[in-house]
């Protein structure tokens, strides 16, 4: 089956800064994401978990982005400008998709 | 004093202190028990539509008292000037740097509903009456107290402000107030009516559900406390005790100063002593991410929360009956 | 006339509709107020067990009536029935594509179980009657519209049906008609004694969770409205308040021939003028993929389903007791 | 004989039981309805909360009997034998695996809460008044059957042993003990006064979330008995059948001979008889991952907890009827 | 420690196809998967989320399945089939895993 | 933007067994990971859902661990020993990382 190369960008913020780099990434021209829970984890700002928490303060998400190489650039000011002072870990991978005219 | 013990007694040996208790000893122990996200949250919009239908309701049925303005601008002047004292309180007491203190000074300024609904228990139980609009002096209290923090710090740090339009939309808008203020207005709009009709939902089994709620806080608290082991040194917990004292007797004056009834003055000065966790420290991990949300979450939930629900009320109620003759 | 408005605003002025607009309210306005997933799931498995087992209940309470049959029959034929009278209507009323016409049309047919629930509580403040086994009509109507819907896209597009054995399964034990005939024939079955023993769980309470289930559905709606702007032209809105009035009248229609009470008639015609926003959308993303889901969940959920709340079950009232004369 | 059949008939067409089936009958036929895992949780924490506290509140109205303590023991050691029996069963009567046969053993010397909570309800709809530290009781038997299984693994392996530290805090501060003792706790603190405040909360509803609770148990049974077709051979089975009599015999007798009440041998005898589903399998993924987790959990689940549920409780409350002269 | 290369397929797609692509996936052969919730998103289609849903209409859900690279084929075959139409992403990664013989 | 190579490990495991992996990863000097739910899956031990469950013996997590590539060993080694005998799925990946100073 025919495929070909993308970026896999994963961010994992802090569940209040959602919206803002949904923000930014839309007004990056990034055309498409997904946002998965993110249950608990550890860090150098100490243990979390989400279990019995009340306000979105105590919780993470990681953001999905599937994009083309051409884009990551792009993307990545964007994502950076909502990361930066804050918490959240940015990693890229390699991959390749099926259906590249959605991208 | 008399008064005081006894009160605090029954306090202490009343179902949902007990189910606080049994929370934070569990997960001490390092129990896996926990209540799903879900559910908390489903709890905390239960209690927040409640306590709110039950004060429109109030109003609708008492007739709007005069001093309804006065309270909410008072509310709203303690939210916002609080902070500034927690802030001086702070940088004595304690190495905390500025933007650690600005953001535990925040919580101390915004108020923790469930303190509120706490407090309402005890005055029921006690039979003292107080004034249904209180609960919209809670909701105007949120949020005036992250201005002032973000005025200490942009003070203090020369930095520029960081409010942009829609943190200030994310913060009027939180959930608690919007559910805390509509509820109220369907409960006014509604009143004795509409509370008939759903009262065997939102007043019958609402104790019982605030246990559950609080089960859950304990266990939450208890994590945090466990956590934060490295954070809290003696000053800053001692801070976590003092601070509700020193705010409530803020609230004590204004609600004496505003000629509220005794139960009013209780929950206006439980209000002041109250340090926020749910609306705070969201807006705190977007304004001030530099803040380390261990020391404000544990403070908060985990010394002045418990304070406030074992000792600090029942203070608050004696006091206040004694000042008010009430 | 005057009946109508009284009613309206006597509905208009419901702590249910008030939590609806609340909710519509709070989305729109960009609040975080949110409702998790699954405490909205469970509100909906509660209410659908409630309204079942309370059918189910009346009905071993008062006999079976003859016309059960009859009206079950009637249900699924109007299900099917409307459908194309829908899709014609958007055909010539609007733009929308013929899958895009067909998957909306679905949702026409098939039914809105919040909205029947809505109508029997405004019944019940009435004092207005209605036959128990309407709720076991209201199971009967979720499905058939579907097949009609891929009917008229495998007529119109030729394609070959996209209905697999698979489908069918789905769509004929899909969680809400399950929930509701299995809780129907429960409460049938156990009767009076069965309802003596959980009444203070489906009967006391129902009104107050009702009320939070519609401040979900308001921010769920309100939500899909700002997010739908673009695709919702002045003709496809006005679809959605014209269709549920020309459902609607089939509905009235049928319950007459039928010889339903005035209840009856009132619930017959509400659950024709619903729209699905559970089962359907969730069919239709089988099924018809490339259909566009902001239409009909915005449509549905956005539209006729508001319309029906406030204005929509009031005019059905009034009509239905001018020509039954209850 | 009669009085059985008739309780069975009774017990047949409740609404628990039939909730129960139709969870079972839904998932049997591959409908896609779920309960949400957090709102499963929720009400398996309720249920806890609620008969812990309703068990406590008991003990404070009606004194402690002298013979909580020796309950307590014989509690414990029933659930450290029983698996010995089970396991000798298991190895006779099936070809499961030294492995399999051990983590299976644990689950039927341990218990299931809401088997035992459905004897109460039957209990409460027979007049059968029972001793309120059954509850109590109940904790205490979760644990010790674990520890019984993993001696039987390490002897008969002659492995080392697999709990370490970790695993014990674990077993004995799992959450289900946990909230059934401190709950037991509160009730038993509080008493009348506590049960007052939170009835309209743990006991009005408590029927009614029961049978949503065992529509979802009913719901997991049903896909754990569709999955597990492979590993459920007709011996295996009927020791799911026949164990719990066996267990229930055991129980029967320690009750009589510890001279509890009518409805204490009940719920002994229903302890004794019933597997868990919740602490153990959790245990037994840590201490023994080897051993195959559908074997374990059909067993439990969709074999001895229906068969208990319908025909087992009121086998029990017949025997201990006629033997108590009850 | 010994690892082996492997393939690290993703695919989101709307959760009322999840049965439809576990099945076909079980199938073709396929010895595992996971799959994840999604909590949100966007894309050509606009913005959703799964807050305060009730019905399964209205999410998406992850599906990942790591595969020896030899039967990458199969699977994407299979896929393909039941996301064809459908609105979901396939995403193709490289890893090594641990313990070989499970894929 | 400035990115770092790191590696990206994904560890699928029962529920039950979190706190002690997460205390083997902590132990093991490892100074960040996130824990994902997992809703359902399947494998040789069968199909599994999260759906409806009230133990957490029936479900599993995913932990996600980034990683500078020396340390990798460390963190495999570590796991291996929760992980053997368990039904874990281990994979690792390559990434690469914005703000290496992080990991
Ligand atoms: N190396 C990592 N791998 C995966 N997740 C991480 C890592 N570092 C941090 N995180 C996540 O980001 C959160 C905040 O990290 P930190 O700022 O280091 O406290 C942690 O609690 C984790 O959920
Ligand atoms: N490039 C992408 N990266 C990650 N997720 C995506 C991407 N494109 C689409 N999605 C997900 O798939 C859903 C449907 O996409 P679309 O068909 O473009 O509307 C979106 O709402 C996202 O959850
Ligand atoms: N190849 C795989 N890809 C993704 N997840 C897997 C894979 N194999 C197993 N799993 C997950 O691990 C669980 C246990 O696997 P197993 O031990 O094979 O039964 C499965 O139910 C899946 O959730
Ligand atoms: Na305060
Ligand atoms: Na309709
Ligand atoms: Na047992």
């Amino acid at each position: 089956m025919e495929t070909h190369k993308a970026k896999r960008v994963a961010i994992i913020i802090e569940a209040p800064m959602e919206r803002r780099l949904s923000d930014a990434l839309i007004s990056a021209g990034v055309t498409g994401f997904s946002i998965l829970p993110v249950l608990g984890g550890s860090g150098r700002s100490g243990k979390w978990s989400r279990e019995g928490q009340v306000s979105r303060a105590g919780g993470m998400v990681q953001v999905v982005c599937i994009i083309r190489p051409e884009r990551l650039d792009a993307l990545l000011d964007a994502a950076f400008k909502v990361v930066e002072n804050h918490i959240g870990v940015v990693t890229i991978g390699d991959c390749e998709v099926l259906r590249a005219e959605r991208f | 004093m008399d008064g005081i013990l006894a009160l605090a007694a029954a306090n202490l040996g009343s179902p949902i202190i007990l189910s606080f208790a049994l929370g934070l000893a569990a997960s001490l122990a390092r129990s896996e028990l926990t209540v799903p996200e879900a559910v908390a949250k489903g709890m905390s919009i239960y209690l927040l539509f409640a306590i709110g239908f039950k004060g429109g309701a109030a109003v609708a049925a008492n007739g709007l008292d005069a001093a309804l303005i006065g309270a909410l601008l008072a509310g709203a002047v303690l939210s916002f000037a609080i902070p500034f004292v927690a802030f001086g309180l702070l940088r004595v007491m304690t190495k905390l740097s500025t933007l650690d203190a600005a953001a535990v000074a925040a919580h101390y300024g915004s108020i923790s509903i469930v303190t509120f609904v706490a407090a309402t228990s005890v005055l029921n139980s006690q039979g003292i009456a107080s004034e249904g609009y209180m609960v919209a002096v809670a909701a105007v209290m949120e949020a005036p107290a992250i201005v002032a923090a973000l005025f200490l710090v942009s003070r203090t740090t020369g930095g520029s402000g960081r409010m942009d339009a829609e943190l200030w939309r994310e913060i009027l808008l939180n959930g608690s107030i919007v559910l805390l203020v509509g509820s109220f207005a369907i409960g006014w709009i509604t009143g004795e009516d509409g509370l008939a009709q759903i009262s065997s939902f939102i007043i019958s089994p609402f104790q019982g559900v605030l246990c559950l709620f609080l089960l859950d806080m304990g266990l939450v608290a208890g994590r945090g406390l466990r956590q934060a082991r490295g954070v809290m040194t003696a000053p800053v917990f001692m801070f976590g005790l003092l601070m509700p004292l020193l705010g409530g007797s803020f609230g004590l004056v204004t609600g004496l100063l505003l000629g509220l009834s005794t139960g009013g003055v209780v929950l206006m000065t439980t209000l002041a002593a109250s340090a926020s966790y749910i609306a705070v420290p969201a807006a705190m991990r977007v304004a001030l991410p530099e803040a380390n949300p261990s020391i404000y979450l544990t403070l908060s939930l985990g010394v002045t929360f418990p304070f406030n629900l074992t000792l600090g009320i029942p203070i608050y109620v004696a006091v206040a009956s004694a000042l008010t003759g009430g």
